[in-house]
């Protein structure tokens, strides 16, 4: 069979994050357990998570976390991140063997920093160099695949149930502000590591439930960009148009759901002049990232959330509070799971996006 | 509210009830008729006899029409107009109005011919009652004569000739139709008439009668069982004379038909109207111009202001499926085209139609006819299209666009 | 009130209006059946002044004439179509005589026949108009 | 020349148990093929001079007629065929170029008809266009590569001027000349109506029909023929025309007896003259001359005209598009080569340029590869017969189509392949008053706004099946297509998988 990247390959989902607005760390624990009521939403052939705030350590530098075929692999990739950064720290992700989870590539996690002589004489933008040379590792480098490639925090994802997953990272001995999670149900995989969700690119990681009928359309806009899409699925695409709208466009979170999940026409046509006219350029600006088909996305970045469903909410998706805290998930299920008191239990519109960002100074 | 007062039950009458009735809803109408029975169509007798129409459907207007009008019928004859007063004296009663309409019609004329007292069965005809009368003294023997040989005498001749034994037209004047037609067009007619077994003397004149017999002027003698006497007919214009008012051959109306005398109009076969085609007054006993007249009468007697001053004759006649229809005066120069089934003849004088005669093919003659009415100037061209057929092509494309396209 | 217009303007002269006329005024159910081999007496007619052609039919006028001068009453004028009753008709041809659009036609069997709009046969909307292959004849509210 | 080599290319057959000699044919033929003989009251034909436009046949009231193809043919092999040997002898008779009418006729590939769309089974939902809004509006145009924002963070509308489409479809370049002011006006109604787009064509713009200018492309082409300043203003978008996929290379001969009246008044040449467009621009030899006239055009028109760029379909196509793409043009309008025409060389017709898919596949990618497919918007024509054509149109990656032919046979037209002669029997490809009368543009609009309506109808249906809602999800999204029958170099070139992969 293919894997991804070799072919399309649409899937069913679970998604779950959590939030503190005042950025106060939770473990990885909350978010794992409330994987668990979703169970029937994967199928064990993919689970992950994404924790923001827990490397304060290695805040500055960029963590790469990458999976190798086998060690050869290892050398090449190594040697590609030389020319670039100067690595600051390297080690293998620590990981514990339970019998769920098997078949594990070597996991690596390297912490580093652009050489700043070499940003210099290419004129790049730090994050555009470090996105361009994860593109050069994830097209160039067979077998070594960088699935996190932000500041202070990580990407961990595996082939197995989410819930499996979590444990096996050792997401327990984690602590972070907030913590997204992916339980997969792909239909046509073998199941490979670096198909699982969340997808990430610098800070930037996507979950995403959903089966987009705008994908052809949107990659091949987006890969005029510099962008690969190597992995053909969604939630690649979706955080490449992230990236290249909030990033490099530089819209607002807003502005950017504004255009991925543009409102109708008639929608438009009925706002207020200057909000109209707002809507109509993005629309007809970037018309080619409009998103169809049925999405329910959380969006992590640093220092905050965006959850958004598709424009006619063909995919579940709740939103919680109880204090600091925001809870999303497929199901109210997994919120109660991770806080049985949360509180203004809603189901966004299709199109809304909810943004939750931590307090300034807090993370 | 006005009370308005109509004598006569004829067409014109009909038509001034709906003439008043389209502006005054309210007033009171009263109908006095003679005859003893709603309007119908006197024309139509003939048509009886031959068994195309009954007299149910002779009647001109439903049933209902009198009492939908608000009309209140009086049957009797009017005996006397007080202009003065404003009465009509009908029997014992006096019936007041404040607007009266005399639609009297005509009567028919009888020559005093020697011996006519002798003969037994005889006739005018103009009513139902000739005609069930005819109907009555007639069997597939019987021999009938009919003087005059107008439109009434020949449409009584068509009616009967297949229900008699033989039938016997004659006139004083030399040929059928005197008044409509010429020579060429009359014997046109007369042969059809002719074919289905009517037999013509013409230019001759009844000297006496006695008992069954006609002696001819010209020796002629002519047995008969039926006499039917259709040599003419005479306005009744005595009440109107009577009460002062202004009468020639009928009785003088202005455009309006009003006579001389105030609040009193009249209407139909008794009034002397304009006859637009020779500029002169004329009675015009055709229905068209009974109806057009009745209808004037009662809007001014409304309080409407109508003005009718574009009459002109026209006459629609046939015979055993041959039609001649003709209009309007036969002067000026003519253009004339014939075959054997049809004659087409054009009147043309200072640039515009005056009359025509069409027998056989009379579709589209009414184009002719309003352009005789509307006095259309014509320029050579619009000639040269009339002769070959009447179409709309004669009034140009803008005209023409606004009158089909639009409501008229 | 909905009326028959025409605008000559789009008139093909192709008489087509002719024979849908005849047909549906033919009480048959079949075209060919109806006109074959037979002369048509349509109720609408196609003139030509010059290269223009215009199709004409009763104008259904505001103060129709020929109801006026009908002797027998066959003609009358009832919710803004003037129609004609057949059988009170006895074929006199004074309407033909008056109608200033030649559109009340004389037939030979004892009655004059005009358009009364397809109301009255089996059609139920004027044929001339549904058959119009350019609508230069309308039926509409003007 | 005393022998006929060629037997008459159509029968007509007369039912005469069915025809009652109403006379319709005869009136309705310009080509006089049919006359009433009054002695045997019998209607006769001239097969002869049938060209099998099928008017009589539309209009028989009693259906008594039908055209058949004649069966008298002549010895033919594979290698010579019956229109081979047919040409030969015309040629031989004649001295001259043969001439045709519309598209390319030939049996060669149709990749419209060997492409598949996908829809949505279980994994995604199909959305029904009955319930849930489905929307086809795009904008054509330049897109500028960065957004820009005020000193207050407010965005800076910094479009170029861009063509508003209710649907992906406009009506392509067919001039008032070579059709008749009534057929202009049937597709300026339409166009207004149905808030799209026509083209002058290269005829200039009567006088009429500048009500109808925000619904109106307006052509310059090699013969400049009724191009002045108004008639710049007058449209929404200005299109120059390097080519036509029915005739790449070559340029219009429009007959002297066809500039009559108007149209002359409209083309701004004496009547009687040929109107005659040189096969390239002379002032266009090269890529750079493009870009002066591009830029004089919106230097005339004070940039607020999108300029729209049309070529045919050749075999460097990808080059070409990015050569246009660079020029300034925010509109490259691609023309295949089944493309119509009012009249060109057969051979050139038949044999020159490619199909349009094709070239579109390759464009589209070509500008994708360069990052410049956001430079200009891409406009396809050359046989859009469908709204399936459209689908596939967009999905290979086309903004709009343009369509013709399609519009043409809306308005009556049956490719009887005569408009040469201008006896059109259903008044489109003609100027004679009496046969221009006979498409009442009421009715000639309303056939277009229906066939729109209608093709708009499946286009939701299909992009519904796909589980998209919106038009510009469905451009360049290769994934919904499929290939059947293809080889892997068209599957290349296409960008599509076969179907079954």
């Amino acid at each position: 069979m293919k894997k991804e990247g070799e072919i399309r390959i649409p899937s069913g989902c679970a998604i779950s994050a959590v939030i503190s607005k005042d950025g106060n760390k939770m473990t990885g624990e909350k978010i794992i357990e409330s994987m668990i009521p979703m169970h029937d939403r994967s199928n064990g052939l993919g689970g992950g998570f994404a924790g923001y705030g827990i490397y304060p350590d290695h805040k500055n530098e960029y963590a790469l976390h990458i999976f190798f075929n086998d060690k050869y692999r290892i050398e090449d990739c190594e040697r590609i991140i030389k020319d670039s950064f100067e690595i600051v720290k390297k080690e293998i992700i620590p990981t514990r063997k339970i019998p769920e989870i098997t078949d594990e590539p070597i996991i690596m996690r390297y912490f580093v920093s652009p050489l700043f002589s070499l940003l210099r004489s290419l004129q790049l933008d730090e994050k555009e160099f470090v996105v361009r040379i994860v593109m050069k590792i994830n097209t160039e480098v067979d077998g070594a695949y960088v699935f996190s490639s932000g500041k202070n925090m990580g990407a961990f994802k595996a082939v197995g149930f989410p819930e499996d997953v979590g444990r096996f990272y050792k997401l327990d001995e984690y602590e972070g502000y907030s913590w997204t999670a992916h339980g997969r149900y792909p239909t046509n995989t073998p199941g490979w590591w670096g198909g699982a969700h969340p997808f990430g690119l610098l800070d930037y990681t996507i979950v995403h439930n959903g089966e987009i009928s705008s994908y052809d359309a949107n990659r091949r806009f987006i890969e005029m960009f510099g962008y690969k899409c190597t992995l053909q699925t969604d939630t690649e695409v979706i955080t490449y148009i992230a990236d290249y709208l909030i990033r490099r466009q530089g819209l607002s979170l807003t502005e950017t759901a504004s255009v991925i999940a543009a409102p109708f026409w008639t929608t438009i046509e009925n706002k207020p002049e200057k909000e109209r006219e707002k809507l109509k350029y993005l629309r007809t600006m970037f018309s080619s990232l409009l998103i169809t088909g049925p999405f329910s996305i959380i969006l992590g970045f640093d220092g905050g959330l965006m959850a958004l469903n598709d424009r006619l909410k063909l995919r579940s998706m709740v939103v919680g509070e109880y204090n600091d805290k925001v809870f999303i998930a497929s199901e109210e299920a997994a919120i109660r799971k991770m806080e049985i008191n949360a509180k203004n239990i809603y189901a966004p519109q299709g199109g809304e996006p909810i943004i939750v960002k931590v307090k300034e100074g807090k993370f | 509210m006005k009370n308005y007062v109509i004598i006569g039950g004829g067409v014109a009458s009909a038509s001034c009830i709906e003439g008043i009735r389209q502006i005054d809803k309210s007033g009171k109408i009263y109908l006095i008729s003679g005859e003893g029975k709603p309007t119908y169509c006197r024309p139509l007798i003939s048509y009886y006899l031959q068994g195309i129409t009954d007299f149910k459907k002779m009647k001109y207007r439903p049933d209902e029409f009198y009492t939908d009008n608000n009309c209140e019928m009086i049957f009797g004859k009017a005996e006397k107009i007080d202009a003065v007063n404003k009465t009509v004296k009908v029997g014992d009663k006096t019936i007041k109005y404040d607007r009266l309409c005399v639609a009297t019609g005509s009567s028919p004329f009888i020559p005093p011919f020697n011996g006519l007292d002798t003969v037994k069965n005889k006739t005018a005809f103009m009513t139902e009652d000739d005609a069930l009368y005819i109907e009555k003294n007639i069997s597939p023997d019987t021999k009938v004569l009919i003087i005059g040989a107008g439109l009434i005498g020949l449409k009584c001749a068509e009616g009967l000739v297949s229900k008699v034994g033989s039938i016997t037209v004659s006139d004083l004047a030399t040929r059928v139709l005197s008044s409509i037609l010429d020579d060429k067009c009359a014997s046109y007619m007369q042969k059809v008439l002719e074919e289905q077994g009517v037999s013509f003397i013409l230019g001759d004149s009844v000297s006496s009668f006695d008992k069954n017999t006609a002696t001819f002027n010209s020796g002629k003698v002519v047995d008969f069982d039926l006499l039917i006497l259709a040599v003419g007919v005479r306005a009744n214009i005595s009440l109107v004379k009577d009460a002062g008012g202004e009468t020639n051959r009928g009785i003088i109306v202005n455009d309006k038909m009003q006579t001389s005398l105030q609040h009193i109009y009249a209407a139909g076969d008794c009034a002397e109207g304009y006859d637009n085609s020779i500029n002169a007054r004329r009675v015009l006993a055709i229905l068209p111009s009974a109806y057009a007249q009745g209808f004037t009468a009662g809007i001014n007697m409304a309080g409407g202001n109508k003005s009718l001053n574009d009459e002109f004759p026209l006459n629609a006649i046939g015979f055993f499926g041959l039609h001649a229809l003709t209009a309007g005066a036969y002067t000026g120069e003519m253009y004339e085209e014939k075959s054997d089934k049809n004659i087409k003849r054009l009147f043309f004088n200072d640039n515009k139609l005056v009359g025509f005669i069409l027998i056989g093919d009379v579709k589209g003659a009414g184009i002719y006819t309003s352009l005789i009415k509307n006095k259309t100037f014509l320029t050579e061209n619009m000639k040269k299209s009339l002769e070959k057929s009447p179409s709309l092509a004669i009034l140009g494309s803008l005209t023409r666009s606004q009158k089909l396209g639009g409501v008229v | 009130m909905k009326k028959i217009y025409v605008n000559e303007k789009w008139c093909l002269g192709c008489h087509l209006c002719e024979y849908n006329c005849a047909f549906a005024n033919s009480g048959e159910t079949d075209m060919v059946k109806a006109l074959k081999d037979k002369e048509i007496s349509p109720r609408i007619h196609v003139e030509e002044d010059g290269k223009i052609t215009y199709a004409v039919s009763c104008r259904h006028c505001e103060d129709p004439v020929c109801v006026k001068s009908c002797i027998s009453g066959a003609l009358s004028k009832k919710d803004g179509v003037v129609t004609i009753d057949k059988n009170k008709c006895v074929g006199c041809f004074t309407c033909v005589l008056v109608c200033p659009y030649g559109a009340v036609i004389p037939t030979d069997k004892h009655a004059a026949i005009k358009c009364e709009l397809c109301l009255k046969n089996a059609c139920g909307y004027p044929a001339c108009v549904k058959g119009c292959p350019n609508k230069a004849i309308v039926y509409e509210e003007r | 020349m005393s022998i006929n080599y060629i037997y008459p290319e159509f029968e007509v057959v007369r039912n005469p148990n069915r025809c009652i000699c109403c006379r319709v044919c005869e009136r309705q033929c310009a080509n006089e093929v049919h006359r009433f003989d009054a002695d045997g009251k019998v209607m006769l034909s001239d097969e002869s001079k049938c060209v099998n436009c099928q008017r009589c046949v539309s209009l028989c009231p009693t259906r008594a007629l039908k055209i058949i193809k004649s069966d008298c043919v002549l010895r033919e092999n594979a290698n010579w065929q019956n229109q081979t040997i047919k040409e030969i002898y015309k040629q031989a008779e004649s001295g001259g170029v043969l001439l045709s009418s519309m598209g390319n006729p030939n049996p060669l590939p149709v990749y419209f008809d060997k492409i598949l769309i996908n829809a949505s089974q279980v994994t995604n939902p199909s959305i029904d266009p009955l319930r849930e809004p489905m929307e086809t509006k795009v904008f054509l145009g330049k897109k500028p590569n960065k957004i820009e924002r005020d000193k207050d963070g407010n965005f800076i509308n910094n479009l170029p001027p861009q063509i508003e489409l209710s649907m992906p479809v406009m009506f392509s370049a067919m001039s008032y000349g070579s059709i008749s002011y009534n057929a202009h006006k049937s597709l300026a109604l339409a166009a207004q109506k149905l808030g799209i787009l026509y083209n002058t064509g290269e005829g200039g713009l009567h006088e009429d029909f500048y009500v109808y200018g925000d619904n109106t492309i307006v052509q310059v082409a090699s013969g400049r023929f009724g191009v002045h300043e108004n008639y710049l203003q007058a449209g929404k978008a200005i299109e120059i025309k390097m080519g036509q996929g029915a005739k790449p290379g070559i340029g219009g001969h429009l007959p002297g007896t066809k500039i009559v009246g108007d149209v002359s008044k409209t083309r701004m040449i004496p009547e009687g003259s040929d109107a005659i467009s040189p096969a390239p621009h002379h002032d266009i030899y090269s890529i750079e001359d493009l870009r002066q006239l591009v830029y004089s055009l919106k230097e005339a028109t004070a940039y607020k005209k999108p300029v729209i760029v049309k070529v045919a379909a050749v075999h460097n196509i990808a080059a070409i598009a990015s050569g246009i793409a660079r020029s300034g043009a925010d509109v490259i309008a691609i023309d295949g080569f089944r493309g119509g025409t009012g009249a060109a060389p057969t051979r050139v017709r038949d044999n020159v340029g490619i199909p349009i898919e094709l070239a579109l596949a390759a464009v589209d990618k070509r500008l994708r590869d360069e990052g410049i497919r956001n430079n200009v918007s891409l406009v396809v024509g050359g046989s859009i017969r469908s709204a399936a054509d459209v689908v596939k149109s967009i999905a290979l990656g086309a903004d709009a189509c343009y369509i013709a032919t399609a519009a043409l046979l809306a308005l009556g037209c049956h490719l009887c392949r005569t408009c040469q002669t201008g006896k059109c029997n259903w008044g489109i490809a003609t100027q004679n008053p009496e046969l221009v009368k006979r498409l009442n543009p009421e009715i000639g609009s309303q056939r277009l706004i229906n066939l729109m309506t209608a093709w708009k109808h499946e286009i939701k249906e299909m992009m519904g099946g796909m589980g998209i809602n919106s038009i510009e999800t469905l451009r360049g999204n290769r994934l919904m297509l499929r290939g059947i029958g293809l080889n892997e170099k068209e599957l290349e070139i296409l960008g599509i998988s076969h179907a079954g992969q």
